[in-house]
């Protein structure tokens, strides 16, 4: 059985709190434990953010939606927008041994995203692009 | 207010003391903070986690930002009181390796003495 | 200036802690203090049973969505679906001293949210209706 | 789960512990335990609130739905340790004339001693 549960804001990071609290939830709605959910919650935080930042240039005319998705198996948040869309080919993880060395200061949220979900992925539908992440529901994460 | 920010001055060390959210709605303030204190000098900084709630790579990203002019000036950032969840984000990035990280503000206030003496 | 914040879910009741839990975190962004915030959910939480219960019978496969507008005065919430409708006009707030003297059992959820809430109203356009709730951002509720 | 009960006997008091939310999803545990204790003829019961977080009136139609039975029986729902946010939700209702509240558990039960003497 699916459950769906979607909350729909303007691309503004006054909504960033209400929309990690949001996740939290969900999470705990899917059983995931208490340090599972944070780090899930991080990890939209950085998509929302990215969302805001580089899809809509800061435009707080624009929406964002995030789509929750429980399945059996997996946790399943979309990050939607219709600004500016990336591929999965621009997207470039540092090398952080490199990266510790030369004290850059952006590019972190992908790597936090990445390292945190089981599986991050951008898509589009038409003008809908997202940015979706994935979590087993394993054993691991519950508790 | 999601972000409260109070700084104290503890034997020539500057203690940074965030009570809330530090994410891309709040980290202006932090950066801002943050390049302040470099712009008077004040290179010996302690970031005490006691009340930091949560911090998203924004908040990393700022540190970076001052992290190496302060090391210029022979200065540091030590971070103490994190709770396992912000310790934890550190620790993703592998920049536990990059920051020092104590349990209590005591010794990371002390642990600038080394640095002094040499 | 006016915040949107939009909430959509399958009308199960599963959702309600979801529910509550948005409308919390979405009236400390509108400045509530914690008690009130936590009233404020109660008749939320209140309005949506209602909506799973009366509106839509228990079917899980239709979509109740919560709207939240804060304005320069007010937090407005509305509840909305596209089920059976209910008016103004049918609305019975049962008289409270009566009702303990019968031990009855239910219509308690409307009394709440109108004692909680600065106002209650029903309405519809086309084929979506909405209880909407309305709290003033007054000094009372701050701090 | 978002609600778990517990159920001692104190006394010849049956003792609920609600440990959690009751809503209208949560409902149906707390009426059939209520309805249950009435089956079984226990009519002087303790609703202590300590793990209590919240309820909504579909709780408060749950105790409606005993409340009446029970009083024909001689026996009484007493409510103990509420937060100050669920006593709120009965006195907004008019409910703490309907149901003795006390702060602390042990009166609550000891308040029925002077029922059997009677
Ligand atoms: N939703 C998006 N739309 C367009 N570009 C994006 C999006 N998300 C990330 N990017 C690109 O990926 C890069 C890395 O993102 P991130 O790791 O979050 O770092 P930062 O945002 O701090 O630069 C960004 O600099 C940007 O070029
Ligand atoms: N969204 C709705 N659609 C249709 N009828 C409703 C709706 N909300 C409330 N009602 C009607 O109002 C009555 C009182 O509601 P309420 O006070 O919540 O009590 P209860 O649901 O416990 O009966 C309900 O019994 C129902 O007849």
């Amino acid at each position: 059985m699916k459950r769906f549960f979607n909350v729909e804001f303007a691309a503004d990071t006054i909504f960033l709190k209400l929309a990690t609290d949001v996740t939290i939830s969900m999470c705990r709605l899917a059983g995931f434990n208490d340090s599972t959910a944070k780090d899930i919650s991080l990890a939209v935080d950085e998509a929302v953010t990215n969302t805001i930042k580089h899809a809509y240039h800061f435009d707080k005319s624009r929406l964002v939606t995030l789509q929750f998705t429980i399945t059996q198996e997996e946790l399943i948040i979309d990050v939607c927008h219709t600004g500016n869309p990336i591929s999965n080919t621009e997207i470039h993880l540092p090398d952080m041994e490199e990266y510790m060395k030369q004290y850059r200061k952006g590019g972190l949220g992908i790597v936090l995203m990445t390292r945190i979900m089981d599986s991050v992925s951008f898509g589009s539908n038409g003008n809908h692009h997202y940015c979706r992440l994935v979590m087993k529901r394993g054993r691991r994460h519950v508790g | 207010m999601e972000l409260k920010l109070e700084i104290e001055n503890k034997e020539g060390v500057t203690v940074i003391y965030p009570d809330g959210f530090i994410n891309a709605h709040t980290v202006n303030q932090f950066e801002e903070t943050l390049q302040n204190l470099v712009k008077e000098k004040h290179y010996r900084i302690v970031l005490n986690g006691e009340g930091l709630e949560y911090i998203s790579s924004a908040g990393m990203g700022a540190l970076m930002g001052v992290i190496e002019e302060i090391r210029d000036n022979d200065g540091d950032i030590h971070l103490c009181n994190l709770s396992e969840s912000v310790f934890n984000v550190f620790d993703i990035l592998g920049f536990t390796e990059l920051y020092e990280i104590f349990e209590e503000e005591a010794p990371a206030i002390t642990a600038f003495d080394g640095h002094n003496r040499k």
